[in-house]
């Protein structure tokens, strides 16, 4: 059971929240110049990576809000949680 | 000994706004996590009134939700063991002071957990899980260690 | 009798009255029922799972591999697979052996034993491979399934409850023996909340063999237990230790109402591991007769128990603690036989000793064999060759009716494993012990290695060992050292692979008196270092924990909330059959007296198309879309336009995911020029609601407009019928009826309550949806049902209103659609606003998929003969030998107002195939001809809604 | 390969078992090059390298493996097999895998339990009846074995069942009598040894860290913790790592990477007999042949390549095994672990070619690759052999996420495999 900080309420169980997916992953302005790859793209390619990566929370049963965590996905550890639209930290070392 | 009682029927409306303009409906804001006698934080421009809303000025959200929640209440020392049987926070009086106020889950419910007083403990639920809730409660009461 | 005269923690002002395979026996309050089993001279407890060998009590607790009995509490209280070794004895404890056929002491399935010689590891992969390609399942296996297993799995359900606790602590201390309870009175003073457990019923650990440190040890309770701040917690099993520090513990409360087990999930800020270490057994000849025991476990029998597990007693040791269990069970009363030391020297100052206690030591010595079947009697002890095996030629019997057998120790690193931390391997003292942790956590006494003393290598525990006959190295599961050397020569090196194909370690146990060993020959059979072979990986629980603390509470009625609208009491007044959608109760009928479904159905449908009908529909997902931005923002979401809706209209919108798909669907009306009244289905509320508010907070955080769930504030009562206006006018106030067209909303009282009326109909029907406050929908109803009664009105369910709704072809998401379906397909494609860039889901509807012409699209479907119901689901082909389906039926009902039934399905092209004849598949009979027609087989202009 | 038999058992028994060989070589060092690497050592690629050397004239084949061979997906699943899959396309995949079942153990001369005990899925609501007699009809057509049972027919046929729950009561279920379980392990090694047998180089601890490239794309090798290895075609069957092998070659990949977890009960007499799967109240359950009652349920919700649990998940799943079964709230868990299941937006698996020349993939899995394993390897054999896809495989190319032509097993039956 994780125990995630989020960025409004503090350090709250696992089960409050919801994962939400990759980060930053900006929904095109204007999908219809795109080509199907470059749609699909966006629709189904993940970097789904082993390491640091940026993805997005919701805590769904607290404030309500969607927020973005830095976190290691072959140790869980997380490093950062923050704001939908705030720059992203970089990983530790 | 934990005392379980309902709440009567709730007058309540949803405010969303930017805080400046939650602050000219007259009321003092909580402090996030927190609630005042009147007025529940429950999320970053996000709270509960429970009596009339006023006319906000600026763009702003209120919404009637007087039947949407049923509220209970818990009373007594051993209450906080008896809400740790389905919520996972810590609810000493060092994380959870009286006034606290957060959404969060009990069992499979989400409620709004309000801690008015020390050893007073409100639960607002969704109306259609407070049968659930209270029939969880009151097993998990019968279940309570004495003293 | 072996009970000692005095001594033990027992309280022999308590006797108990307990049975074992039916006969009577006597303990104390404070036995185990091993010890008062040994209490009683009760050795032979149990059979070995697959050579059916006799087996005794080995150890003193969780390690226990052999003594695993039936405890049967009374109906549906019965358990398999309980270790003696921990149950506390209660008056009238009914226990049973297992894994024996016709008795314990006379088990036919003995017989395997003879065929140990073919029935190695892993010698069913090599055989039982014919006759016949099913031979395996036709005919071996039930055998193989058979002799497998232990216990019998309980058969009634359990009727004690289980209870759940989630909580914190600054320091949370596992284990509670000295190092556990030293932590603890340090955590306690430092202030913050400290917990403490032990999976014994007594704390004290190994204290409670110490017999001097009593007195200590109840002081020390004592200060803990008048600290308000800590919690004692005993028989309690810390068995997960993961991220972050959450720890899962298991408390036996066995209150008397019925409380049988509370799970613990606990976030300490601190972890302090006090978990000890574990003697290990030896590998040799006959190592596992009822009468080998652990030394240590012995010195407890006696001291804490006040049992001699023995008279006559021979100890093999490895270890100076084995020295120290013979001079105990000495000073018991037993005769010490022989100590054979498997070390060329022993220490001098126990050497001194034993012969000051007459006790003869053979240094240098192993044993070649035992004897004794259902409980040893002797054994043959002789000196070691240079590779350490016995020398069998020089072996000297001994006679003695208990074997302790000091392998030394292992310190428990299962929890901190667990918990991802690293282990080294300590040569010194042989052992692998906690080294970088990754989690707050430290670990203290013997699991880190303090206190411990050097022993002889655990490699030369077991050098020589692995051509020994019958040498157990899992004692449950009879895996021998041979076993493990075949593993190794078969070519599994890994050593979790030698674990997998011997499965050594995976039996009740895991490992905790078995991995070690297996280590030591595979590291002798490789010719390789301890650590280079390395251990499997730890996994939880460190004990096995029962099912029912994990569900906790959430059983029968409270497995998932039920959650039931506002007209629930009523409708059960009434007889309703309710239906579960999601974790919703809705009724699905109102069967009148002798009515079943169908009749119920065929009534309310007829009752809406002629008169009118009533129905709850109070379980919608409703969502308050609010702002100056709230148009836009349902533009950029939802496929229709919005912005142009008039204030006081409806329009049905239609929601896709971003991949082109149907999602979800409602009415939507425009309450004000910055307020909507977004419907959703019932199913879809929460999954809508979480989409919407995603796209408002990241894609769209510059529109200022918001979003407020009202799905549980509003109760909704739908009046649906050529008399419905009739109905309900009377008790409309502040209406102008004549600017309330269909698809118009208003906000009006209905019956003196304060409402949102809708005219928008899901019948085809001349329709209502009056919106009030959930706790004014009771009244409302009971007002419209008083004022409809001339007009016949009749309450309908979910499955009337599915009929109803198919007659006017109206899709239900999930039933008509399921994540595959566009709106083109759906024929939905007018609702799309045209003028929009942009919306969820519309760049993938010019995805070539989403063109192609032989799309599966909906279409009506009539039965050639008028009379047959296809059946929903059912595949549609163009020809009876066809195998190809074309598309499927989505619903099929019998319908009462059109006299025929009528089903709509998907069909490639299949607008383009009106009048064609197509088949449903039947699972009952031949497939049924099905004229395809257009989805609307009821007033498709529309007429009777502007009734 | 020395033959497995019953009278060779005896016959090794009486000279003390010292005549067993290697059941597959383990060369320590992998040679210079190869025609075909397969990468990774679980059931799909030993699968897939066995039927490559079988049936089709390659050359050198080697199965490359970074830890023990069968430690991975392969080791960790709940050994469930079926196909009763709503599509066609899925269908005829999966049924390829039951047809190939039934004749493994005679196939590779190793006793992998093929169980044909019956698979049935539960029904608690009309909706799920609907899915699954809908289920049934597509099965039927398509010639898979699968019917409709009322909840008595349900209980008759796995009498530990509770149809009569309070919360969810069974109103039926579809039954597919030609599905069951294996045991895991033996899959690995069976495929092992006869691979091994006709030549192929299995290596193990072997982690592959690059994959080398001529200028005009193609791939030419691979570098791994061994040193480097030149190779003409290469096929990644990396399950849960496919994402991070992928990326060596630039191709990024519509996967995510989430633990799914099972668990054992402690062994007990036989009680359970068949496989019992369950989408409403969440949980799926059979008895192994030691006794054990395994059990697995849905994956976590966060990707993670920790292959840890959370006692949460599992409190999940027991509750509803408590729910179907009463009787089994005081057995007691054993065991559990995870796995690292890849995942697809549409949950049905990708078997083909791949951007790169020479490069292959066989992937996407999800939470049910056990049951597909002889199937899998038998196309994606071919594939590679062929260099195009064999017509089974075909539908379940990397392109159809473009295209948008998805085989949407998880949304018809809204079922986490």
């Amino acid at each position: 059971m994780l125990l995630i900080h989020c960025p409004w309420c503090g350090e709250r169980a696992e089960l409050e929240f919801r994962h939400c997916g990759e980060a930053h992953l900006a929904r095109p302005t204007n999908p219809a110049t795109l080509t199907d790859a470059e749609w699909a793209e966006y629709l189904a390619f993940r970097d789904n990576h082993r390491g640091w990566v940026r993805e997005r929370w919701r805590h769904v049963h607290g404030c309500g809000r969607f927020f973005n965590a830095l976190r290691h996905t072959l140790t869980d550890r997380f490093a950062a949680s923050y704001k939908t639209g705030e720059a992203w930290p970089e990983p530790p070392a | 000994m934990v005392e379980l009682r309902e709440m009567p029927p709730l007058r309540c409306t949803l405010l969303q706004a930017a805080a400046e303009v939650a602050a000219t409906l007259g009321h003092a804001l909580p402090a996030p996590l927190t609630a005042t006698g009147t007025m529940l934080w429950l999320g970053p421009e996000e709270w509960l009134l429970l009596d009339e809303p006023g006319v906000p000025q600026g763009p702003a959200s209120l919404v009637d939700v007087s039947d949407r929640y049923r509220g209970l209440v818990l009373h007594g020392a051993g209450a906080a063991e008896a809400l740790n049987e389905g919520c996972p926070l810590d609810l000493a009086d060092a994380a959870f002071p009286p006034s606290s106020c957060t959404r969060t889950l009990f069992g499979k419910a989400e409620i709004i957990l309000w801690r008015p007083a020390a050893n007073e403990w409100r639960i607002l639920v969704g109306r259609s899980f407070a049968p659930y809730l209270l029939a969880l409660l009151r097993e998990v009461l019968d279940d309570l260690p004495p003293g | 009798m072996t009970r000692l005269v005095s001594g033990g923690r027992i309280d022999r002002t308590r006797p108990l009255r307990f049975s074992f395979d039916g006969r009577g026996y006597t303990g104390f309050a404070g036995d185990t029922l091993a010890s008062a089993l040994l209490a009683n001279g009760v050795h032979l407890v149990g059979r070995s799972f697959k050579y059916h060998r006799p087996r005794g009590i080995l150890s003193a607790g969780v390690e226990e591999p052999n003594a695993l009995v039936e405890i049967d509490r009374g109906a549906g209280r019965r358990e398999p697979n309980v270790r003696a070794t921990v149950v506390p004895l209660v008056e009238g404890l009914v226990a049973r052996s297992q894994n024996r056929w016709p008795s314990l002491r006379f088990d036919l399935a003995a017989v395997n034993g003879l065929a140990s010689a073919i029935l190695g590891a892993g010698f069913y992969y090599k055989t039982f491979l014919g006759p016949g390609r099913d031979a395996w399942h036709k005919r071996w296996e039930p055998l193989i399934r058979r002799m497998a297993g232990l216990g019998r799995a309980p058969e009634a359900p359990d009727p004690d409850r289980y209870a759940n606790r989630y909580t914190h602590a600054e320091v949370l201390v596992v284990g509670a023996g000295p190092a556990g309870i030293a932590a603890a009175l340090q955590a306690a003073a430092s202030g913050g909340r400290v917990m403490l457990c032990d999976e014994q019923a007594e704390m004290g650990g190994s204290l409670l063999a110490e017999p001097v440190a009593w007195p200590q040890l109840a002081a020390d309770l004592a200060t803990l237990r008048a600290n308000p701040r800590v919690t004692l917690l005993p028989r309690t099993t810390a068995f997960s230790y993961g991220l972050q520090n959450f720890v899962a513990l298991t408390q036996v409360v066995e209150a008397a109402g019925g409380l049988r087990e509370r799970l613990w999930q606990v976030r300490a800020g601190r972890v302090v591991l006090a978990t000890g270490a574990l003697e290990r057994p030896i590998p040799f000849s006959g190592n596992d007769r009822p009468g080998v025991m652990l030394a240590d476990a012995a010195r407890h029998y006696a001291r804490r128990w006040g049992v001699l597990p023995g008279r006559n007693v021979a100890a093999l040791v490895a270890h100076d603690t084995g020295y120290a269990a013979a001079f105990a069970l000495q000073d018991a009363g037993a005769a010490i036989a022989t100590v054979l030391d498997m070390r060329a020297t022993a220490p001098d100052d126990l050497l001194a000793e034993a012969a000051q206690r007459g006790i003869r030591v053979l240094p240098g010595h192993g044993i070649a064999a035992t004897r004794g079947r259902q409980r040893i009697t002797g054994l043959l002890a002789a000196p070691r060759g240079a590779d350490g095996a016995p020398d069998a030629t020089r072996a000297t019997p001994i006679a003695c009716d208990l074997l302790l057998m000091a392998g030394g120790w292992t310190p428990s690193v299962h929890l901190f494993s667990q918990a991802r931390g690293q282990l080294r391997w300590d040569a010194g003292l042989d052992a692998f012990l906690p080294d970088a942790a990754r989690e707050a956590v430290t670990c203290v006494g013997a699991c880190a290695g303090e206190g411990l003393t050097p022993g002889l290598p655990v490699t030369q525990l077991a050098a020589g060992s692995a051509r020994a006959r019958k040498a157990f190295v899992d004692q449950q599961n009879d895996v021998t050292t041979r076993d493990i050397a075949l593993a190794v020569q078969e070519g599994f090196r890994s050593i979790e692979h030698v674990k997998r194909y011997t499965t050594n370690g995976m039996a009740t146990d895991q490992g905790k008196t078995s991995n070690m060993l297996g280590l030591a020959v595979v590291a002798g059979e490789l010719g390789r270092s301890v650590p280079e072979v390395g251990l499997t990986t730890f996994r939880a629980p460190y004990t096995p924990i029962s099912f029912g603390a994990f569900a906790g509470r959430h059983r029968g009625l409270l497995f998932d909330p039920i959650r039931s609208a506002p007209l629930h009491e009523w409708a059960t007044q009434q007889g309703a059959v309710f239906e579960p959608v999601g974790q919703w109760q809705r009724a699905r009928y109102f069967p009148q007296a002798g009515e079943d479904m169908h009749a119920a159905v065929t009534r309310e449908c007829l009752a809406v198309r002629n008169a009118v009908g009533i129905f709850d529909a109070s379980t919608l997902g409703k969502i308050e879309v609010t702002g100056p931005d709230a148009a836009l923002f349902l533009e950029r979401c939802y496929v229709n336009a919005w912005q142009k809706l008039g204030i006081g209209r409806c329009r049905y919108g239609l929601l896709l995911r971003e991949d082109g798909f149907i999602l979800d669907d409602g009415v939507v009306g425009r309450i004000a020029a910055d307020r909507f009244h977004v419907t959703t289905t019932t199913g879809g509320a929460a999954r809508v609601l979480h989409m919407l508010e995603d796209y408002r907070q990241t894609e769209f955080p510059e529109l200022r407009v918001w979003l407020t769930s009202t799905t549980e504030h509003w109760g909704v009562i739908a009046l649906q019928g050529p008399r419905a206006r009739d109905v309900l006018a009377p008790l409309v106030e502040g209406l102008d009826w004549t600017a309330f067209p269909h698809m118009a909303v208003a906000e009006c009282r209905v019956a003196g309550v304060a409402a949102r009326l809708f005219r928008v109909s899901f019948s085809g029907e001349l329709g209502f949806e009056v919106n009030i406050p959930a706790s004014q929908a009771p009244a409302v109803w009971q007002a419209l049902l008083h004022a409809g009664a001339a007009h016949g009105i009749t309450p309908y369910g979910t499955e009337a209103m599915h009929v109803l709704r198919a007659e006017k072809g109206f899709i239900i998401v999930g039933q008509e659609t399921d994540g595959t379906v566009t709106p083109d397909d759906a024929g939905l494609t007018w609702l799309i606003g045209k003028a929009k860039p942009d919306f969820i889901g519309k760049r993938s509807l010019s995805r070539p998929e989403m063109q192609r012409a032989d799309r599966r699209q909906l279409v009506g479907l009539v039965p050639r003969d008028g009379t047959t119901l296809p059946d929903e689901g059912a595949q549609l082909i163009a020809s009876a030998g066809s195998r190809v389906a074309e598309g499927h039926v989505t619903s099929a009902y019998r319908s009462a107002a059109l006299g025929h039934p009528i089903a709509l399905g998907l069909l490639a092209s299949g607008r383009a195939r009106l009048g064609e004849t197509v088949l449903a598949t039947s699972l009952t009979g031949p497939p049924i001809p099905l004229e395809v027609v257009a989805p609307v087989f009821l007033d498709p202009k529309g007429d009777r809604l502007r009734g | 390969m020395s033959g497995f038999s019953a009278v060779r058992l005896l016959r090794e028994a009486l000279r003390g078992q010292t005549g067993w060989g290697q059941q597959w070589r383990s060369p320590d060092q992998p040679q210079a090059a190869y025609d075909v690497v397969i990468i990774g050592g679980g059931g799909h690629g030993l699968a897939t390298a066995y039927y490559l050397a079988k049936g089709h004239r390659v050359g050198r084949i080697a199965v490359l493996e970074k830890g023990w061979i069968g430690g991975g997906n392969t080791g960790r699943n709940t050994t469930i097999i079926r196909s009763n899959y709503l599509f066609p396309e899925s269908a005829a995949l999966y049924d390829h895998a039951v047809q190939l079942w039934e004749g493994l153990s005679q196939e590779l001369n190793y006793n992998v339990m093929f169980s044909p005990r019956g698979v049935l899925m539960l029904a608690h609501n009309v909706h799920d009846e609907q899915s699954f007699r809908r289920h049934v009809h597509a099965n039927r057509l398509a010639g898979v074995d699968n019917e409709w049972l009322d909840a008595e027919a349900c209980r008759a046929f796995c009498p530990p069942l509770d149809i009569h729950q309070r919360r969810y009561p069974v109103l039926g279920g579809a039954l597919q009598r030609r599905g069951g379980v294996a045991r895991h392990d033996a899959v690995a090694w069976g495929y092992a040894r006869a691979a091994s047998a006709l030549g192929v180089d299995i290596i193990q601890n072997c982690e592959v860290t690059g994959i080398t490239r001529a200028n005009d794309g193609a791939v030419t090798g691979l570098s791994t913790s061994k040193g480097q290895i030149r190779a003409g075609k290469v096929g990644v069957v990396a399950a849960g790592s496919t994402s991070l092998v992928m990326a060596m070659a630039g191709v990024r990949m519509p996967l995510e990477s989430f633990p799914l977890q099972a668990l054992v009960s402690e062994p007990v007499k036989p009680v359970f007999p068949c496989v019992v799967m369950s989408n409403t109240v969440h949980a799926y359950i059979s008895q192994s042949d030691k006794g054990e009652l395994v059990i697995g349920a849905g994956t976590d919700q966060y990707p993670s390549y920790s292959q840890a649990g959370g006692v949460h998940i599992l409190s999940h799943t027991l509750e509803a095994i408590c729910e179907l079964f009463p009787m089994f709230r005081r057995m007691r868990m054993l065991r559990s672990w995870g796995g690292i299941v890849d995942t697809t937006s549409d949950r049905s698996p990708i078997i083909g070619l791949t951007p790169v020349p020479g490069l292959f993939v066989n992937c996407g899995w999800g939470t049910g690759g056990f049951k597909a394993t002889p199937g899998s390897g038998h196309v994606f054999a071919a594939t590679i052999a062929r260099a195009e896809p064999h017509p089974i495989a075909a539908p379940f190319s990397l392109g159809r996420f473009t295209t948008g032509r998805l085989i949407d097993e998880a949304a018809a039956a809204a079922v986490a495999h």
